[in-house]
Parts: C-alpha cells; structure tokens; sequence
C-alpha cells in the first residue's frame, strides 16, 4: 500500500506519480489522478501569478489524517497528494490527488473528497497578482458547499 | 506563548510569529483575539470582523469559544484557499 | 479545444494523453484522468488475461457522441478517450479518459459520466481467461446503475 | 442485408458476419432475431434468451420493436462490459 503527502515547493511530475501508486500490482484497477492547475485568471480577472503560503506541519498532519479518513469510507490501494506552496505563474501545476482502487467508484469519490477538503479546509491561503496589485483570494462558498456535501452524507449514513 | 498568523492577517500585524505573555485572565481563542486587537492599529485591523478570522490551537482547528489553557502555539489566519 | 477519441490495439501513454491536453493553455485549472487496468482477479476469480472485442465504427462514433453529450453538459476545454482491444494481462491499462475544465467539478462529473457510459453502452464485450477457461464477463448491473444516474439527473433539470 | 455477430452471439453462431436474403415478412429487430433462430441449432442457442441479446442498426442501438427497413447493417450483441 502507497499513501503519500508532500508539501514542496518544487514542481511535481504528475505522471510519475500516478504510475507510482500501480508499479508492480495487480489488483488495482481504476487510478483516478487530478491535477489542479494555475489559470491566466481568478474570477474572471487576469493573474500574472500565484503565491500559496501555507502553515507548515498542520498542513501535513491535516491532509495526512484526510488521507486515513478517505480509506475508511473507501477501499483504495494508494493515494498520492502533493500540494506546492511559493509562487507560480499560468500553466503550472499546484496540487496533484490520485487515487487508486479495484474499482473506479472508490477512486473517483476519494479523489474528489480530498480536493473538496483540500480547497476548503488545508491551512494554504492563495494571493494572486492582478495588474492592480497582489490581493488575497477569497474562500468561495461555491467550495465550501462542496466540502459541506462529505459531512452531510456521513451524518445521513 | 507562541502565536503564528498567516497570509493577510500576518500582513496586517506585520509579523509571522511573536512569543507574547498572555495574562490568565484571558481564556478562549476569542478573548485572545480580542486582547490582542487592543495592542495596536495593526492588531486592530487584523482583528477587525474577528468571524472571518480562523484559528488553530497545537496545528488542530479550533472554534472561538475553546480554551487556550495548555496551548504551545495558537494560529490565526483567513479562511483556506488552497487547491 | 482538444477532443480525441481513439480505439486502437496499442498501448498508450497516460501520461503524454493527459501533458497534451493542458500543452500551452492558461485557461485550464482541472484535469481529471481515469486509467482503467487489468486485475489479476474479475469476481474474486483470478485471470491470466482479458480480451476485449468491439464494433468497428459503431465504438468511435458512440464515444464521439458521448463527448459531445458531455461538452453540451459541462464547459469543457478538451477531452481524450483511448479504448484498447485485443488481449491484455494483468496490470496492463485498457482505458483512458482525460477531461480538462477551467474549475474541478466540470472535469470530474465529465469524467465519471463518460467512465459510466464506456462500461455499460459502449460497444465493447470482455473475455477472461480463467483457470478452468475462457468466458464473456456478465454485465454487472451495478454498472448499469451508474449511467442511468445521469439519465434521472437530465430528466430532473 | 449483412448481419454482424459480437462476442458470444458471434461464438454461438460460429461467423463474425454474413449475408442474409431476409423475406420482406420480417419486419423488426425481435422478428429477424425469431427468423434467424430457426436457420439452425447455433442461432438457437444465439438466441435462446431474446431479452438479453442487443442490436444496432447501421451502427446505432435500437429496440426489439424497430423496423429493419432500409437497414444496411445489423448486428446483435450481448449486453456491453467494455472499460
């Protein structure tokens, strides 16, 4: 079993890390790998670059125990999340969450839990660079409704 | 006692981390963000709608009213945005 | 905007499929990809091998008609489907799909709803090579469940 | 009229594909399924649960009840299990 957090400031190679959670195994038959990505634009206006600060150690811990919270909902094999801090410009990689499983239900929803947790929840705070000045981002509640969804259905179970 | 702030609240106040003595009349993450809005403009502006400030006790969430007995190091920060 | 389907015998690169995707954007912020792979075992019953065989022309043109039903269900910047045929051992992949959005949700609900379709209504039918033989896996109508989920959503809009 | 045969249908019947006079009395999907499964002992076997064998015409899936009319191609299947 692979279950791995990481908090870097350097770049990942996402691929690499997918194939890292099957290399050898033969009972995985689903990995579900989502990158997040920096877009040219927050809320609609153009960033020239992103700054993630983060609280190290809780950030760690927090995940790690997201991490464990995830295999008890669902059977996985492995589970790889790593999350960048520092600054990036449009087109790289932030954060990368792949799961794998037997089969494709419990990787997708392990996936999406960790990255509704991961927006919401983990100690990172994002500043973007508009051409009026760095400002901080505000948490959407479009993402805390979508953390919220994981509480609910654990309370309804 | 050590207190962390992160992104715009460590902005406001001007610094990462501080050791300060908290007098034991102050008891909960609350009373502690309202005692420290009264050090200083910066403190004040960082403390200004203390609901959207977060806080972390030892690296675990924590809500307003918990206590702050015990604690090694209390975090305050905006709400998360990561991902 | 990049949409590719494939059917083909080859094995393909995960990876490259889902790097191609996002190559020179700066409006994409999610890419979701689903790699599925040969088990040792289908039904607790350990295999040496599946053989997957599908309609010639009928395969493409259905999953090109999905990705469609996708792009007019979630605002989506590129898509990729590679379905393998042909015989596969264990750890083997057989399936990639890889969606790319501005935001999370988008590349997530496209990826499980596409995964949903390619394992109940796509023209593909699979062998396994049991110790006592070859036989055609049975539907599983837990499968069946998953597609028609998105069916009762459409009919709820 | 070419008719096309998939995995177990195909195994059944012992062809990938052939080529079929079909009496203009045979009007739809169910009754070509009828019709073909009196040609011999393999397309009765093909055939012997009609609810689970599938077909397309022309490369789309239809009913039982479709016609066949004007169809260049029609294949039956069992119930799909690709991904």
């Amino acid at each position: 079993m692979s279950f791995a957090v990481r908090i870097q400031r350097e770049p990942f190679d996402a691929a690499a890390e997918s194939a890292r959670l099957t290399k050898g195994r033969t009972d995985i038959g689903a990995v579900v790998s989502f990158t997040g990505i920096c877009r040219a634009d927050e809320k609609g206006e153009a960033i020239s670059a992103l700054t993630l600060e983060h609280y190290p150690g809780m950030a760690e811990t927090e995940i790690a125990s997201h991490v464990e919270e995830a295999r008890t909902r669902w059977p996985l094999a492995g589970v790889t999340i790593i999350h960048r801090y520092g600054r990036m410009v449009p087109g790289e990689d932030i954060v990368l969450v792949a799961t794998a499983s037997a089969h494709r239900d419990a990787a997708f929803a392990a996936a999406e839990f960790l990255m509704d947790y991961l927006k919401t929840r983990a100690p990172f705070w994002k500043q973007v660079e508009l051409a009026s000045g760095k400002v901080w981002v505000e948490a959407r509640s479009a993402d805390d409704l979508a953390a919220e969804r994981w509480n609910e259905k654990s309370a309804a179970e | 006692m050590k207190i962390l702030y992160f992104a715009w609240v460590r902005e406001r106040i001007g610094k990462a981390e501080e050791d300060i003595d908290v007098p034991a009349s102050v008891a909960t993450v609350a009373e502690l963000a309202a005692w420290l809005s009264k050090r200083g403009e910066e403190y004040a502006h960082a403390f200004v709608n203390p609901k959207v400030v977060r806080a972390a006790i030892d690296k675990t969430h924590v809500r307003p009213e918990t206590s702050i007995r015990n604690a090694r190091e209390i975090a305050f920060f905006p709400p998360m945005t990561g991902g």
